[in-house]
């Protein structure tokens, strides 16, 4: 089994729900170490998504993946934007033209998509970022797709991976990003890029999962 | 929340709108994506300087659009920086052959998104430099952190860069003398409340009646410490210290002193604590010689305010002697 | 109460000590009694401007003293009419012969306060002549209250008076000319919140997290009503409507809009309003030809607005058009 | 008995005594209905007059009074200042050089201030200011002087009648003054201005009565 481009189509539209109804929890996590925008930032950058794919509809899982990441691009601004945008610009480059995405090519599109979001950032593991939820997710991707499994469950072991790994942030002091003005004052705080992270591969994997 | 706005989203937008009505003869307005150009642009064989960040921290910096400082300015959303088409789009509107100087604060966010415009720009062929502004002595420790973040050293930057586009200086020089701006600027800031951003809907932070923030950035960032009110005396060398030990302020040296308020405060605080920070620098044999004072680079309506030196030499006072023409700033 | 101040009892003088200190160049001031004139006081066989009011609302009086406006301003204790000969005292000190006219707000205390620094100023033989601004439509019976207030129509009127007196207009001149804008003035203002006067120590009023009160004052006396939170669209209207209803400002008519925060409203929320109004005035065919954004009446960090319209012909628009140079006010 | 340059000077020194002690409460009563400084004006005119009073003994209850009057002139400011300081001024001007002052001098001082706040406010009785309770008070003290009252007696009379006019303001709207632009919801509220009376006259009474 793989997926199309309607699936992934589907995928970004549930992730576009998902991020929608989690608005405000965005807004207070990035209220308590950050400048309270995330939520409406990416709430406003998936909202332009869906209405992208009303007005076209990209043939490739790749063309699809390349309207989020110009959508995101040039409708989230702040720290997101351009990383969100550059994760799914790289994935989209490394799917290429292809009709489908089995596991290994979403774990592929994973981890250049993640590879994106270090070179731009400069962020590492435990500095309290998206990356700590991004990264624990590609690694169980790979493996998952390696003892060959399927896209929904590949999808739903990198989600489960980004939520521990969001998680993990609570404790963490930020080293980049506006959280790390507080200093010691940023722990005990969940970082709020990666729990959208978290969010959007959930609901990714759940539209995989029950295709 | 308690704001004179329609829908929260349309702010900026809105704003924007007001402001080309407020503006005729200074101003021109783009929307979607948002930029703001001074009229006469592009200006042909003139170095273009362009700057942009999240919106509610006017005047800064469509308020700064005008003859003698910004040909354009990029508001993002409110605290969120522009995206990089937007960025490009005002860059290809006023870039008059002489090249782009972007004005950049130092915030993931800006840094990110005017990289990604200053890309697209160079691709289009368009002489494109970047000086990102990084003042804030309130952030001590810049590899541990995204490093320090631009505030009050932004104004006075895009006031003296202007100038010297507007006197024909060439894009190496405009750079270099950006450069030379941001290497002697330091600034430290203050707030008593907390701003409310439109679309959060409630105060970015929580401050009980006897406490003051200090070190806070423009975003209502949490700054360095929160500690009990204090007189006007004690909140100025709060402020000023860490400012002097920072950049070696000698005694003899010429500064610029900007005391700014972050927008609630009033004139009359603005004013009395600018008078103690004249007398604190006078007693260090600190030489004050220019001085800005008011709200030129705030957080929506927090009250507190900050504190910027900028070491001058003859031509930087010069620059910022020379005329300007802008809705927030004139002479 | 959060401000960044000493005492309470030397905030007006201590924030007149910082004054001096930021403009060297523009502005001498006078400490007990305390008033602020221009440097090269006085101007000799020019009419004198004079005003003064209480303190709190700053840029007004004493950041529009400067050539093209005010030759001098008296500003009292926060909220409070300077006395008499604090008024004398200022007169004498810019009179250049040909006479002072004195600029009113119409208060119990400003009128008769100044009502007799004229009389003792006549009796040494100086010239003066005093206007009493009463532009504040909010007030409704003017024969059952102390008459109607004077708000922004002051700014609007010291602007254009300094003018014709610095372009030589004889104290009979300027007078006439000070009546017309009187005359011809209209203001409307609201507040969303209440500022807190130093030696009170907590706000002048309790409003509501969901209230707003209109046709508040400028010392935040409690307005005409008390409503609800609206929309910038419908609050526009409310200030606008009993503005036009006042002064039969008709089609076609020319005008000058100012629109002005009463100190913490930010600049995006005022530009947006301001947009807001110039779409409601096109619509009702009164032509909008020039146009003052800011704060420059306010009621210390009170977040709120007023609107004025002043109705402008030929002369009126060329006296405001005139340059001014002023800490608050220069083009 | 009369009243000597001493027993005026001390009458005032008590009256700044009492406006000091309830400073506050005037605050309180302008920031009802007007703008909050009445406390803060009267406190500062009377401490400025204390302070005159160091450096200046007068010698006569005329000289007193008008030393009184041009320092409050001179350090109220506000419409109270004019106002109390005109009916001092009128009070001197009416005294003269007498010695000292009987009943029939008080009460004819009184009613000399009154008109002169009258001449120069305009206010009419039952428009909520000081003139509520200032005229209760010259009337009740030409009656007492006119059945021959002693000046203590006489004082505390119109002190009284003060009293009661002071509270009187309390349901009435307000057409003079700041208080007025509140149209009806000026009602149900003391006047400060003729509480700040009312506070003077039995300060002097009390001065007087214990001679
Ligand atoms: N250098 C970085 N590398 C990776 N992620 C980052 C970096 N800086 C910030 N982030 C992520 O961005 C999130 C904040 O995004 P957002 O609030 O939308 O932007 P901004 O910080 O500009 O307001 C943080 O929670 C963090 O996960
Ligand atoms: N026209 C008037 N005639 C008599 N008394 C007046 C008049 N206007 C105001 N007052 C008195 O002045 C008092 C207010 O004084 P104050 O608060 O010191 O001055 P301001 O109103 O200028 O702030 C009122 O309570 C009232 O008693
Ligand atoms: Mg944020
Ligand atoms: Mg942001
Ligand atoms: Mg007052
Ligand atoms: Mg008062």
């Amino acid at each position: 089994m793989s997926c199309t481009a309607r699936e992934v189509t589907a995928a970004v539209r549930r992730g576009a729900e998902v991020i929608s109804v989690h608005r405000d929890e965005l807004v207070e996590l990035d209220r308590a170490i950050g400048d309270g925008d995330h939520g409406e930032n990416m709430d406003r950058g998936f909202r332009a998504v869906l209405a992208q794919l009303e007005l076209a509809d990209p043939p490739t899982p790749g063309a699809v993946l390349k309207l989020v990441a110009t959508t995101l691009i040039s409708s989230v601004g702040g720290a997101s934007g351009p990383l969100f945008g550059t994760a799914f610009l790289r994935a989209a480059s490394t799917v290429g033209d292809a009709e489908s995405l089995d596991a290994t090519a979403i774990a592929a599109s994973l981890r250049a998509g993640v590879d994106g979001v270090v070179a731009r950032g400069k962020a590492e593991p435990e500095d309290k970022t998206m990356i700590d939820a991004l990264l624990p997710a590609v690694r169980a991707a790979e493996e998952s797709a390696g003892r060959g499994g399927e896209p929904g469950g590949t999808l739903a072991t990198a989600a489960e991976a980004a939520e521990v790994g969001a998680r993990s942030t609570v404790p963490l002091v930020a080293r980049k990003g506006r959280a790390s003005y507080l200093g010691d004052r940023s722990a005990g705080h969940l970082d709020p890029g990666a729990r959208s992270v978290a969010l959007l591969l959930a609901a990714f994997a759940d539209v995989e999962g029950a295709e | 929340m308690k704001k004179i706005i329609n829908a929260p989203a349309d702010v900026v937008t809105d704003a924007l709108r007001g402001m080309a009505a407020a503006h005729p003869d200074r101003l021109r307005i783009h929307l979607d994506p948002d930029f703001v150009v001074r009229t006469d642009a592009p200006v042909s064989d003139k170095v273009a300087v362009v700057s942009g960040g999240g919106s509610g921290h006017e005047p800064l910096h469509v308020g700064f659009v005008g003859s003698g400082m910004l040909d354009a300015a990029v508001p993002g959303a409110v605290f969120t920086s522009p995206t990089p088409d937007a960025v490009q789009a005002a860059i290809r509107e006023v870039d008059g052959g002489a090249g782009t100087l972007l004005v950049v604060k130092n915030y993931t966010g800006d840094v990110l998104n005017f990289e990604t415009a200053a890309e697209l720009a160079a691709g289009e062929g368009i002489g494109v430099r970047t000086v990102v502004v990084q003042d804030d002595v309130a952030v001590q420790d810049s590899t541990n952190t995204a490093g320090r973040r631009g505030v009050g050293g932004t104004v006075l930057l895009e006031k003296i860069v202007g100038a010297a586009a507007e006197r024909g200086h060439d894009l190496a020089s405009c750079h270099e003398i950006a450069e030379r701006v941001s290497a002697g600027v330091r600034s430290m800031g203050m707030a008593l409340t907390a701003p409310t951003v439109p679309h959060v809907g409630e105060p970015s932070f929580d401050l009980a009646d006897y406490e003051m923030e200090i070190g806070v950035g423009i975003h209502a960032e949490p700054g360095r410490e929160r500690v009990e009110l204090e007189s006007a005396d004690r909140i100025v060398q709060r402020l000023l210290e860490p400012i002097l030990a920072d950049l070696p302020f000698r005694e003899g040296d010429e500064v610029l002193l900007f005391t700014n308020s972050m927008g609630a405060t009033p004139p009359t605080e603005l004013y009395l604590a600018h008078g103690v920070a004249e007398r604190f620098l006078a007693e260090r044999g600190v030489r004050v010689t220019r001085r800005l004072v008011g709200p030129y680079i705030t957080s929506l309506e927090m009250q507190g305010m900050s504190f910027t030196l900028l070491k001058l030499d003859d031509e930087l006072r010069q620059l910022w002697d020379a005329p300007v023409s802008t809705p927030a700033l004139t002479w």
